[in-house]
């Protein structure tokens, strides 16, 4: 959890302690994050990874407080603090109350999953774009539309001063997500949060558009937290990484380290299920099926699906071990300070 | 053609209300040196702004004086409701204006009186009459009233049949159509076939005897070669063309379809009261146009229509009565002609045939009926019961005749029916015909809201005593089109023309083929020696002086009693509603289908506000 | 935009001469005709007509010709706004009685429709806002009974509360009668719009039900989506993006439903109209389908037809005007 | 072990639920989420109890509906009471015998109840004959009556006659012509648009075209129109088919339009397709591969279009231009009530708006039930 040594220089932006999210649901409570702690650095890149359904968007929609009705942070805290102003604990905000408002779209910005619905289809898109400038600058219709069609520029959009006035339908679904991007960083965003940015994008397009997100993030020297499911994408672009699965961190440290030497075996399956050029093993996917939330196992939340479960494993839950380089893991395999696995 | 709807319409209507007033003799010799007359302040006003003459250029030498029970004050407009407007004759009926005029309230009272004209003469053989009309009389113009206006509306719009396909056949008398010769601008004379007593009389039941030559004449083919006869037929709808000058007390001023119609008071109408008031002494009649019989019952109780006897029924008295304490309305009532119903003689099915020209059958049908428990239930118990028999309105009223056969009383309705042989022989509890054969009677009755639930009553009552019938219930055309056919047995609807049988004599007897329509086969083969004799004595009577033809007509109706020709229920009293602003409203008025609704002179002439409306 | 306008009033312009065929059709179609039902009326009020003169009549009206023909003469007057003359009614023609009728059948109709959706709309919201709540639970259960209840017994029921319960006897007409005859002005409007309340909550009480319920499911749906949340996470007002974002776009399936919508709001019309004795199409009709006027019978559902083409026409309008996604070429 | 114990414990917050997730068959499971819907059970039921009722009008109805008492006209609803006079219980409900006269200011016949007489209700009792199953039994066993006097629980008409009964075989007419005008809504709705959706081609484009054409008229004026058609002269049984028909043949239209859309895609299916290829013709593919699979999409149509049924027939007979007496409905009985002097002074005469809204709301209750359980996801 430390700063890793070799970024001393960058300090914390956000970080995010022991997060606990509930949903009201007809069949009662439940909890969809349980104890996340994360932490982004600035102008650096965290990676969410995780299979669908372990909570990744839960993470990033708590810290936008974007959760549904029905969910309700209900532990922890989200700590941001930006060099030039007070530090702010986001969950003690009310929720859309001013001051998350404020942030959202100003200093926190998001990009989702789907380009083809994340916009409105009655606006166009440069009317969206106008929408948060206006919001958060005081710059007026003219200068903002002015702003917008430079970000357009900016995110490769050919033509911008004409694709301003276009409707989301006209676009593709690269040009949506690129325009997501133009909104997100309209407004000199300290984080962006890309979530699943690509999944619904073709291959050729998810890599410029990683590219894109890279080379924003440098000019703007945000900070930048992506959600994937794909390990791939985490290693091309994240600086650290954390692995989650149904709603705990299991795994957190620098990619170098969690990918180069996977300690969770849940990581180890996920990377076991990743193709990879050269490679020669089999592919093996994941055994076995994310536990409902509602039929949750009452040890090691992996431990059904894990080759190595112990029987502690299946009565208790594993806490957080601390390992070298600022790593940890939710493993009882490191309680007794060693792999077997290995 | 188009007049013909509205003449008949007119005949019929029935906006009729009877006040108090009284034409004096026409001949009342009136001074002018000790009379001023009067007029409204509105035409005043004209007058001295130099748009109208003065009023005594404009009355006749010898105008109609009225006797109104209370002198009234001029103005104001005077708001009337209709529903489903399908009637030029509303105006019309308002408006006016008939040679003669029957005596009120009530014919039986006395004679006819004059109207138009300001008196008349039978010659010694009743062939001919000669009416004489009132010298210097106008149009709402101010152009001449004369005999040639008459004459011409005889001979260019009566019997021309461009205009008019059935001339009124109250004038054709022997068969053959009268014929009308002006003898001065001042004097005509109808000519019959036949002595004819009944003429003037007959000359009241028509409500336009002329139209303005001087107009309708320039749209007539004759008199304008480029005029044409659908352009004519056209105009001659009283609110397209023929309204605005007439010699009625109020002419057509503006007409919105559908939405109403303003009357404006005619300067030069010939009628005053017996302080020499011009009248009317409205200034102004609006008639209003509702969705429904039901806005203008509503439109009555809320005080928007100031009165109304014609879309108002029995079954709005409970309603008026238990409003009007809070209101500024009144009640009054008419007696009116109920539910009769008709017997086809000539049925083509011979069983039923057999047996409807049964009398002990017709009179066991009569008195099976419990007039009391319908009188209960549809008519507020002011159903005065009666049979088959002359109204009390008419001159030839006999008590005994309208009682006959008329007490409900099962038993004897039993007897009857076994004296006919019409008995239960095979023991289901329904009697049959005398033949053996099951006897069911098929009552047409058309959706009318009084009738369908009486004749309902009707047939349990008559199935306590054995008879079965068996209801037609349908719309209106189809029972009218099934009335003109042979098809039927018993038809329902209102009784005409008991008040005066000679102005419709064909309802009765067969002036010619086919009538009347319950016995078409009347004139070649009368079905009883009884309707025989009733109807060479009902033929007869037109061409009697008037106590032998009264005479005539009363045996009839003795016949027509004791042989049970049809059956009736009896006159009830129906409410009309009068605003209490309103001045010379009678409390009771007869209304009387041959005299038009608006005779015998409802004059809406006399009627006055005592207060100006609201609205 | 402009080539689809002048498409649809072509493709309106041949549906209308079916639709004016049909019409005339249906209306031919009863048995009998307006001089039998004429004859009936004359003997209502005691004058019975002769056979000759109804045949005359008949002549005269050209009843006695083959259908087509008595179509081609009524349709060749159209252009000349001849739409005939209505036999029951004195011969006035068809266009004198029921244009002022027609203005005030679309006055009412088009208003209903107009309140109608400004209420549902925000109700609906409001409901979809607070779902599962108190607020949304009361609307939905209100809404749900007022869809059971007929427009007819809506009208019923006003008509007796104000008898009954405030005693009066007129609330008939849709203007007072003193503005009877007058062509519009400003005081007739407004004496108009106080007496259309009762009406339109009769014509439009199911509609309001039936339509704040569909906006309330699109407002659910179109609140899960994404763009929602792109919206909520520039930072906007929750109000802004409810009804900016979401209700902008749950609208469009409401405008395209006017075309459903419209015709129930004209069968209210007829009946409530005949209930309340408006003076509007509706008892006209009525009237002319029971006198079997067949021009004038035959004109008004034309009309009614008309009303109908030209709401769609029109919903389809606003519907490309909100939704940019439609495209009509 | 340990995994059942934790499953046991997910459960425990929702222990109802707990037999939802063992396996069921598809209509119990469609039952089951049935029976949750209260709203749509209280429809079932009370229509259930309605059509029982009308099943058997001369058992239910204390009179007969035809029949006037002429000497009991507008009879306010009679009070069923339980204290008598002194105050004391009564177990068994009674009512006391009416006399009427008329006042004369009013001219209103007023009943005067005579309290020393209470009647105390009976049930089974005698009164007048009627058949039951189409006249295979003969019997005179009403519910319930008096032995003297008279019970008018929702008073009388303006011919003495009980509104009750009148309700009660006035409902018969209402509630079978929704049924039979929607069996013949179903039976033409479903044929044609199954056939045009199999069909396609010109026959497709006539009757997309036909289907476009009805409905570019406002439905009331056009059954206005229609209904005009039925001949005046017909016996009013015959009038209660015709108006059937025409309500059936108007409505069809929009059952049709949905089941093309539902069947095009069907028509794409595999097993069609598959069928198809095995030389099935094409009734077979449409009666035993398509029309099953649409049925409970026609079943949720259906009783959502019965409520629609009932009130055109209830408008037009309220018009005048629907059913015809000696035959009565709900809409006739409300017509008769649609006078400004039945309001003021028999309001009971109303009444029969009653059941007519019930009957609706049952019907809307049930089909957003079946909604439900045919198409979980539609529901909102």
């Amino acid at each position: 959890m430390t700063d890793g040594s070799a970024a001393a220089t960058s300090r914390q932006l956000l970080r995010v302690d022991d997060l606990r999210v509930e949903f009201d649901t007809d069949y009662g409570k439940v909890c969809a994050l349980d104890g996340v702690s994360l932490a982004v650095e600035e102008g650096r890149t965290l990676g969410i990874v995780g299979e669908s359904g372990c909570g990744k968007s839960i993470t990033a929609r708590s810290i936008m407080r974007l959760l549904p009705q029905n969910a309700s942070i209900t532990g922890g805290s989200i700590h941001y603090s930006a060099p030039d102003t007070a530090p702010v604990d986001v969950t003690a905000l009310k929720p859309n109350g001013a001051t998350i408002r404020q942030l959202r779209g100003n200093a926190f910005a998001m990009i989702f999953q789907e380009p083809m619905t994340s916009l409105s289809p009655v606006y166009t898109v440069g009317a969206q774009i106008m929408e948060a400038i206006l919001l958060h600058t005081d710059l007026n219709r003219r200068e903002a539309r002015e702003r917008a069609i430079e970000m357009l520029d900016r995110v490769n959009i050919p033509a911008p001063e004409k694709r301003v006035d276009a409707y989301p339908h006209q676009l593709s679904g690269g040009m949506r997500q690129r325009v997501m991007i133009a909104m997100a960083l309209s407004c000199s965003p300290r984080l962006l949060i890309a979530d699943e940015p690509t999944t619904a994008l073709d291959v050729t397009i998810e890599a410029q558009i990683l590219d894109l997100l890279q080379q924003m993030q440098a000019a703007e020297n945000a900070s930048l937290i992506i959600i994937t499911h794909d390990l791939g994408v985490v290693a091309e672009t994240a600086d650290h990484v954390a692995v989650m699965y149904v709603g705990r961190v299991v795994e957190s440290g620098t990619v170098q380290d969690v990918l180069g030497d996977p300690q969770h075996p849940y990581t180890r399956a996920l990377l076991h299920s990743v193709p990879r050029i050269g490679a020669k093993a089999r592919l093996s996917p994941v055994g076995g099926t994310v536990p409902s939330l509602l039929e949750m196992p009452r040890g090691c939340k992996f431990a059904p699906r894990c080759s190595v479960a112990k029987s502690i494993c299946h009565s208790s839950e594993p806490p957080s071990f601390a390992l070298a380089g600022g790593r940890s893991v939710k493993c009882w395999l490191h309680d007794q300070g060693g792999g077997t696995g290995r | 053609m188009r007049y013909l709807s509205a003449f008949a319409a007119t005949l019929a209507g029935a906006y009729c209300l009877t006040a108090g007033g009284l034409v004096l003799a026409a001949d009342t010799p009136l001074a002018p040196d000790d009379w001023a007359h009067k007029e409204s302040p509105m035409l005043r006003e004209m007058v001295d702004a130099g748009q109208l003459p003065p009023l005594e250029e404009r009355l006749p030498a010898n105008p109609a004086v009225v006797q109104v029970e209370e002198i009234g004050t001029f103005g104001d407009t005077m708001v009337n409701g209709v529903a489903f407007l399908r009637n030029e004759y509303i105006p019309n009926q308002i408006a006016k204006a008939t040679l003669t005029t029957p005596t009120f309230p009530l014919p039986s009272e006395g004679p006819i009186l004059p109207n138009v004209a300001s008196g008349w003469e039978y010659n010694e053989d009743g062939t001919e009459i000669t009416f004489t009309l009132r010298e210097g009389m106008k149009w709402s113009d101010g152009e001449p009233f004369t005999a040639d206006d008459i004459v011409f509306f005889w001979e260019d719009i009566l019997l021309d049949e461009n205009v008019t396909r059935t001339p009124p056949l109250v004038l054709a008398a022997g068969g053959e159509m009268a014929e009308l010769e002006k003898i001065d601008d001042y004097a005509i004379r109808f000519k019959f076939a036949v002595p004819y007593y009944f003429a003037n009389t007959a000359l009241a039941t028509l409500d336009d005897i002329a139209w303005p030559k001087h107009i309708v004449g320039e749209m007539h083919p004759k008199y304008n070669s480029e005029a044409t006869y659908e352009e004519l037929n056209e105009n001659l709808l009283y609110f397209l063309g023929r309204g605005k000058v007439s010699i009625g007390a109020w002419v057509l001023e503006e007409y919105v379809p559908g939405e109403k119609f303003v009357l404006v008071r005619n300067p030069y109408y010939w009628k005053v009261d017996q302080d020499g008031n011009q009248l009317p002494y409205f200034d102004r009649v609006e008639i209003r146009e509702v969705e429904d019989r039901q806005s203008v019952a509503l439109g009555n109780v809320s005080g928007e229509f100031d009165s109304d006897g014609m879309w108002v029924g029995v079954q709005h008295l409970q309603l008026f009565l238990s409003e009007k304490e809070n209101r500024q309305y009144d009640i009054g009532y008419s007696s009116v002609a109920g539910m009769a119903m008709y017997f086809n003689y000539d049925v083509e099915d011979e069983t039923v045939r057999e047996v409807l020209r049964d009398a002990n059958f017709r009179r066991a049908f009569s008195v099976a009926i419990n007039r009391d428990d319908i009188n209960f239930v549809s008519f507020n118990d002011l159903l005065t019961t009666r049979g088959w028999a002359w109204s009390p309105l008419s001159q030839y009223y006999d008590e005994e005749a309208a009682g006959s056969y008329v007490e409900h009383d099962e038993d004897r309705a039993r007897e009857l029916l076994d004296e006919a042989g019409i008995v239960d022989a095979d023991g289901d509890g329904m009697r049959e015909a005398p033949d053996g054969s099951e006897l069911q009677i098929i009552v047409d009755v058309s959706q009318h809201d009084l009738y369908v639930p009486i004749t309902e009553m009707i047939r349990e009552q008559l199935a306590d005593v054995g008879i079965d019938l068996v209801l037609n219930v349908q719309h209106q055309d189809l029972i009218e089109e099934r009335r003109l056919g042979r098809d039927w047995h018993v038809h329902v609807w209102d009784l005409y023309g008991t008040e005066v049988p000679l102005a419709n004599l064909s309802l009765w007897v067969p002036v010619s083929d086919g009538q009347p329509y319950w016995h078409q086969e009347a004139a070649s083969a009368p079905f009883s020696p009884e309707f025989a004799e009733y109807s060479d004595l009902l033929l007869s009577a037109p061409a009697l002086p008037n106590v032998e033809a009264k005479a005539a007509i009363k045996q009839a109706g003795d016949i027509m009693s004791e042989n049970v020709f049809g059956v009736y229920i009896g006159d009830y009293e129906r409410p009309f509603i009068k605003s209490d602003r309103l001045g010379n409203m009678p409390d009771r008025y007869a209304r009387i289908q041959e005299f038009g609704s608006n005779m015998p002179a409802f004059r809406y002439d006399q009627v006055f506000g005592r207060w100006d409306r609201e609205n | 935009m402009l080539s689809f306008v002048i498409r649809r009033l072509l493709l309106m312009i041949l549906m209308m001469i079916v639709i004016s065929m049909v019409s005339f059709v249906i209306i031919q179609l009863p048995p009998g005709d307006w001089v039998t039902s004429y004859a009936a009326h004359l003997r209502a009020i005691s004058s019975p007509a002769s056979e000759a003169t109804l045949e005359a009549l008949r002549e005269r009206y050209g009843l006695g010709e083959p259908v087509w023909r008595q179509y081609l003469f009524w349709v060749s007057g159209f252009p000349r706004g001849d739409f005939g003359i209505a036999m029951s009614m004195q011969d006035t023609p068809v266009a004198d009685l029921v244009l002022p009728r027609f203005g005030m059948s679309l006055l009412l109709s088009l208003s209903t429709l107009v309140v109608v959706l400004g209420l549902a709309i925000p109700f609906g919201i409001i409901a979809a806002v607070n779902r599962n709540g108190p607020i949304d639970y009361l609307f939905s259960t209100v809404a749900f009974f007022a869809l059971s209840i007929p427009s007819f017994i809506v009208a019923l029921g006003i008509l007796f509360i104000s008898v009954f319960y405030f005693g009066a006897v007129s609330i008939g007409g849709l203007y007072d009668a003193q503005y009877m005859g007058e062509p519009m002005n400003w005081a007739k409007f407004k004496s108009t719009l106080e007496h259309m309340p009762g009406p339109m909550l009769a014509i439009g009480l199911g509609g309001l039900a039936g339509t704040m319920r569909i906006m309330r499911g699109n407002m659910l749906d179109v609140l899960s989506q994404q763009f929602i949340e792109t919206a909520r996470a520039k930072g906007l007002r929750e109000r802004v993006v409810v009804v900016k974002h979401a209700a902008r776009l749950a609208v469009n399936p409401i405008i395209s439903r006017v075309g459903i919508h419209l015709p129930e709001i004209i069968g209210g019309e007829v009946i409530v109209s005949v209930i309340l004795g408006l003076p509007t199409l509706g008892p006209l009709f009525l009237r002319a389908v029971l006198a079997q006027d067949m021009y004038l019978a035959g004109t008004i559902i034309m009309l009614f037809a008309l009303i109908l083409l030209i709401g769609n026409l029109l919903a389809d309008l606003v519907l490309a005007w909100s939704d940019p996604r439609i495209t009509y070429n | 072990m340990d995994a059942t114990d934790t499953r046991q414990e997910a459960q425990a917050p929702a222990p109802e639920e707990e037999q939802a997730f063992r396996p069921l068959s598809v209509r119990r499971l469609m039952w089951r989420r049935f029976r949750r819907n209260r709203m749509a059970m209280i429809g079932a039921v009370l229509l259930s109890c309605m059509y029982l009722m009308i099943a058997v009008p001369g058992f239910f109805a204390p009179y007969e509906f035809d029949r006037g008492n002429p000497r009991y006209v507008f009879v306010a609803p009679q009070a069923l009471h339980f204290l008598d006079d002194e105050g004391g219980f009564h177990v068994r409900p009674f009512v006391y015998p009416l006399t009427g006269k008329r006042d004369p200011a009013t001219m209103r016949v007023v009943y005067t109840e005579d309290r020393e007489n209470p009647q105390a209700i009976r049930f089974f009792v005698r009164g007048y004959d009627y058949t039951l199953f189409f006249g295979l039994i003969e019997t005179n066993i009403q519910l319930f009556g008096v032995d003297e006097g008279t019970i008018f629980l929702a008073g009388t008409d303006g011919r003495g006659r009980d509104m009750l009964s009148r309700i009660i075989n006035g409902g018969r007419v209402s509630l079978t012509i929704g049924l039979l005008a929607i069996v013949i809504m179903v039976f033409v709705g479903t044929a044609i648009g199954t056939l045009s959706a199999y069909r396609g081609g010109w026959f497709d484009t006539i009757v997309q075209r036909v289907i476009e054409l009805i409905r570019s008229f406002p439905q009331l004026p056009l059954w206005m129109a229609m209904a005009a058609i039925i001949p005046p002269g017909w016996p009013s049984i015959w009038v209660f088919f015709g108006i059937t028909i025409v309500l059936a043949m108007i409505e069809w239209t929009s059952l049709a339009r949905e089941i093309r859309g539902k069947a095009l895609a069907l028509k794409t299916a595999d097993y069609v397709a598959a069928a198809e290829v095995a030389g099935a013709r094409a009734p077979r593919i449409i009666f035993v591969h398509m029309i099953p699979n649409l049925s409970s999409h026609i079943l949720v149509t259906a009783t959502l279009a019965v409520p629609t049924i009932i009130l055109a027939e209830s408008a037009l007979s309220f018009l005048g231009l629907g059913i015809k007496a000696p035959m009565t409905s709900w809409g006739v009985l409300l017509s008769e009530a649609n006078k400004i002097e039945i309001f003021r002074l028999s309001p009971w005469m109303l009444t029969p708006a009653i059941p007519l809204i019930l009957t609706v709301m049952s019907f809307n209750f049930l089909g957003d039930g079946l909604r439900d359980v045919a198409d979980p996801h539609s529901s909102r």
